[in-house]
């Protein structure tokens, strides 16, 4: 059995295939149906100062090979969320990465001081590239200053393992590696859901009650392999590539062009098992190619 | 043949031992392509989940309010009750009125109405049960409506629950992601305890509500 | 009949559908399969003044819902191409659009000033959005100053109608758009491929000999039409809605976010006829909402 | 069930009246896809496209050589010979050799190898080849080769044709998008006029190629 292990910083994984925020409630909800325990870690869904109620309906559509959502950010609220839901998630052994939002630098400050503080809160994933909120959160994903300005302000308030994910909707995505990396994150992750929008031709109204969302799914998944390479690339610390995952060889692709780990997002709902399937399918083409630890597959890309 | 990304939701039409029957509709890319499925494919399915319906109260008397794939969904109901009341089935046309033999044969009585007069009487489902309640000799057992269709009946069946005193439930119509609660795409908007309102998601807390739960007046 | 026609600066189209850069080759290779002289339009594939190979093999891959393309603008050069082509081309009664590209700001202007003087050619659309040519070409769409220098000097030296065509990978298309208008295109094209990879795990290698390439096709049609709606939103100029088309349904959805005209690229090469299947479903679609011109439905989404 | 986006290129297996045959194998989605198909469903054809095998010419003895889909590729050709010759067939094993009843009773000697040896020889095509021409008495007529088959094999048979000095067409196999010569997917590098080489498109000015006109080390 080759050494599924993957450490980012002083987080411990033991497989790297991850659950992805937003896309796997906070833990109960699959609790029934999935291992928890076999999970490389669970990223809940995004968490901010107060409580929000999100977006009205229809917050998703289903389009070709992907689904466009635009949920909003509904989020009990750091309170709510260390009460309802940090008891249960105690009782596994998972690492617990939670995904925080806000809508100021200070509001992602002040949940992040919070969480550091919280017991099995192993770390914090910034969801800085979330298109669904007008009031400025979708700025800090695609406007270079703004990113390093959210993440400098977390990383003075905590120690927890910081991951800030990144927005595929810019030019250069290398400049925003660099910038997480020099403002002292611990990894990165990419690529949250890609900007889009649908109409209802026949009542001319916008599929979605929000207009825009975000498409995720296996449509993503080749343009998020491009930006996972270029980031990859760009930086040392380690990087967790997300996008349209459903098989075994679609998470291999992140690892072969340089991710250290991946998460598993829209495939969950059709299938819940899908990051245990796709880890039972990474461990089965270690040992196949003779490979002792998912390390050193880690950035193999053959250039001829 | 197009590919679907999600799974959908069905309910599940008559349980028998091994077997398992769903009834469904092609209306889209999900369920045109399993009428491509063959005897012997295998299927992936998550259930029972959410929240059905209950079961009926002591003393009360049962109607039934179907439209589309309802009578479907209604049918484990309607066979779990010992005194059968009425089904009201309602359509555009005669094809979309389904299972009237299998209710009757449970005992119950059925009344069709279809938009184009093809199969019943003419009109909506609501004229029919207008048409029943105003007949009905006062004093009768108190009312429980199981209602499943389209969300504009499931709402006309409501006001009539509020005016006439009917303890009603209705299975709501939403679009789904997850099924488990996980993705909040099937939440619609309940009362809370006080004035406001809360999200509740239909696959895990509904999709069975007591009409009276919902908000209706802010659904879209 | 609704009247389909539409003018786009001097260039006038009996329909809003034209057939997209690349995906068509230059006209005689699909003359035996579709009726030309019912397309809105025909957009040759990419030219530059002096002839070029282009990529090696592989070219392309199919993934989810798409295609990455790599194949890195072969062409004829200018010379070449009004040789073989125009005369062929001439003979029907079709608008040609030429696409046109250069390593430098010179070079498209070079090629854009001998196409003023070539008879029976349009309209040019300036690809400046092409992800392929690692020599600066791929800047020009991603630099808002490249890209405004490129249109300026093209427009300079040129009184065909120029469209200037959007790449998809910036953080906010609708600067781009603006800078098109005030360096005074006539209209804007938008989306050009969007950047994309896959690997063979097997191999490790990269499915594409270029390693990257422009995803195109079903899966980026959501992708196409929020950029579309918000270049639309952003000027006064006629917009060309290209990205996914394979439906006549995919179509109005860009006119109804505000395309005045659409492109229909690699569904052509699935089903031949697609741009004029387009039209029809168009044209009945006007009929059975009451309208009488295709200009009444463009940028008519209701917001509520 | 995956949906593919583009068409997939297959030769025509036999064509009698309104009958139109195609054999393939389910490699991938598209194929896999296509098992998929009852009787009746229509499907939708483009063809036939580009410059298939040429006639034999005059005094040539024809031999086969195919592997993979080419038994398929290669039959409508051999059924138009007057004079059959000698078809060598290759394969990993015994069901990837296809077709030889209908070569045998079309007067074709048909030679088989396969990989693992569990039908004819063991070996692969080119053994095959090899020991049929060293034991041919020299002075016999000059030989014309067809061959389908993996791009290995075409080359084997391609430097074979260069030594022994035989005409050889080949059916390239290259990835395509269009077949129509517009995408410019299926490009292969042929010798231009003087030392140098140009693309030419295998859709339209192929699939099939005298080996000569190919630039077989510039193939990756
Ligand atoms: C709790 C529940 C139980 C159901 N039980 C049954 C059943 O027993 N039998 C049955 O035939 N159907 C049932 N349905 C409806 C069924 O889920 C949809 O018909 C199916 O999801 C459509 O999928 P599709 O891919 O074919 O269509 P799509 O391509 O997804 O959509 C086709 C059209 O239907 C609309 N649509 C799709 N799903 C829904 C939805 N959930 N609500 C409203 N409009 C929708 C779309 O907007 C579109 O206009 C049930 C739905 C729910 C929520
Ligand atoms: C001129 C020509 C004639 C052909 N005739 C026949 C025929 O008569 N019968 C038959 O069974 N097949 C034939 N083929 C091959 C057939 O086209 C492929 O098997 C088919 O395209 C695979 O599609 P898919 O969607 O099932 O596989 P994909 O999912 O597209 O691919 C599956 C695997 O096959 C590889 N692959 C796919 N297409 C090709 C290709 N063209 N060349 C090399 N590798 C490929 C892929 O890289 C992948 O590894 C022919 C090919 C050509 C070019
Ligand atoms: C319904 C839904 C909700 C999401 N919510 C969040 C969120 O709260 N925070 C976040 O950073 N990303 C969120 N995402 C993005 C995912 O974490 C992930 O980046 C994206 O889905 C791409 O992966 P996929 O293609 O595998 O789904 C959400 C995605 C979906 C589909
Ligand atoms: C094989 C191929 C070649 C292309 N070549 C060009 C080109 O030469 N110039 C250009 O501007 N766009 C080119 N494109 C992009 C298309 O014109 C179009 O913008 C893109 O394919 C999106 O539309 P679609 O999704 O309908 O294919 C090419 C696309 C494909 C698939
Ligand atoms: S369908 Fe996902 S929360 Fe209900
Ligand atoms: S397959 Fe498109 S040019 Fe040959």
């Amino acid at each position: 059995m080759p050494d599924l292990s993957v450490h980012i910083g002083r987080l411990k994984m033991k497989t790297p295939v991850m659950v992805a925020s937003g896309t796997f409630g906070y833990g109960p909800e699959y609790a029934d149906l999935v291992d928890l325990n076999k999970l490389g870690a669970i990223v809940v869904k995004g968490i901010a100062r107060h409580p929000t109620r999100g977006n009205e309906t229809p917050r998703t559509v289903e389009v070709a090979s992907g689904l466009i959502n635009a949920i909003g950010l509904p989020n009990p609220g750091f309170d709510g969320f260390v009460e309802q839901y940090m008891p249960f998630l105690r009782q596994y052994d998972v690492p617990v990465i939670v995904n925080i939002w806000g809508k100021t630098i200070e509001e992602y400050a002040e949940v992040a001081r919070r969480f550091d503080e919280v017991d099995g809160v192993h770390a914090l994933e910034i969801n800085v590239s979330c298109p669904n909120i007008k009031e400025g959160s979708g700025l800090f994903g695609t406007d270079l200053d703004m990113f390093r300005r959210v993440v400098e302000a977390v990383r003075k308030v905590t120690d927890l393992t910081l991951i800030p994910k990144l927005a595929p909707n810019v030019s250069d995505i290398r400049a925003y590696a660099r910038a997480a990396e020099e403002s002292g994150a611990d990894a990165i992750s990419l690529i949250n859901s890609v900007p889009a929008m649908a109409v209802d031709v026949e009542t001319r109204k916008p599929k979605l009650a929000n207009v825009t969302g975000g498409l995720t799914g296996p449509g993503i998944h080749s343009l998020a392999v491009k930006l996972v390479w270029e980031a990859a690339g760009a930086v040392r610390i380690p990087v967790i590539g997300i996008g349209g995952i459903v098989t075994a060889e679609d998470a291999l692709e992140f690892l072969i062009v340089g991710a250290s780990a991946v998460a598993v997002g829209t495939a969950s709902f059709t299938q819940p098992t899908t990051a245990l399937d796709v880890t039972d399918g990474i461990a089965a083409y270690l040992e196949r190619h003779g490979y002792g630890a998912v390390h050193e597959l880690v950035g193999t890309m053959s250039s001829e | 043949m197009e590919e679907s990304l999600l799974r959908r939701p069905f309910s599940v039409y008559k349980a028998d031992g091994e077997v398992l029957q769903i009834l469904y509709k092609g209306v889209g890319k999900g369920t045109r392509t399993m009428t491509y499925l063959r005897p012997g494919d295998q299927l992936s399915l998550i259930g029972p989940l959410g929240r059905g319906f209950p079961a009926l109260s002591e003393g009360r008397y049962p109607i039934l309010v179907a439209g589309g794939y309802g009578m479907a969904a209604l049918y484990l109901l309607a066979r779990s009750m010992t005194s059968p009341g009425i089904a009201f089935f309602g359509g555009q046309s005669a094809p979309d009125i389904l299972c009237v033999d299998e209710f009757e044969a449970l005992g119950w009585e059925v009344r069709i109405t279809t938009e184009d007069g093809s199969s019943g009487e003419k009109g909506i489902v609501t004229d029919s049960i207008d048409a029943w309640w105003s007949a009905r000799s006062s004093g009768g057992p108190p009312v429980e409506a199981y209602a499943c269709g389209p969300n504009a009946m499931l709402k006309a069946v409501a006001r009539r629950a509020v005016e006439h005193d009917w303890r009603a439930w209705v299975s709501v119509d939403r679009n789904m992601g997850c099924g488990v609660g996980a993705c909040l795409t099937c939440v619609l908007k309940v009362r809370d305890g006080g004035d406001g309102w809360q999200w509740k998601r239909s696959c895990t807390e509904g999709p069975v509500f007591e009409c009276r739960e919902i908000c209706w007046d802010l659904e879209p």
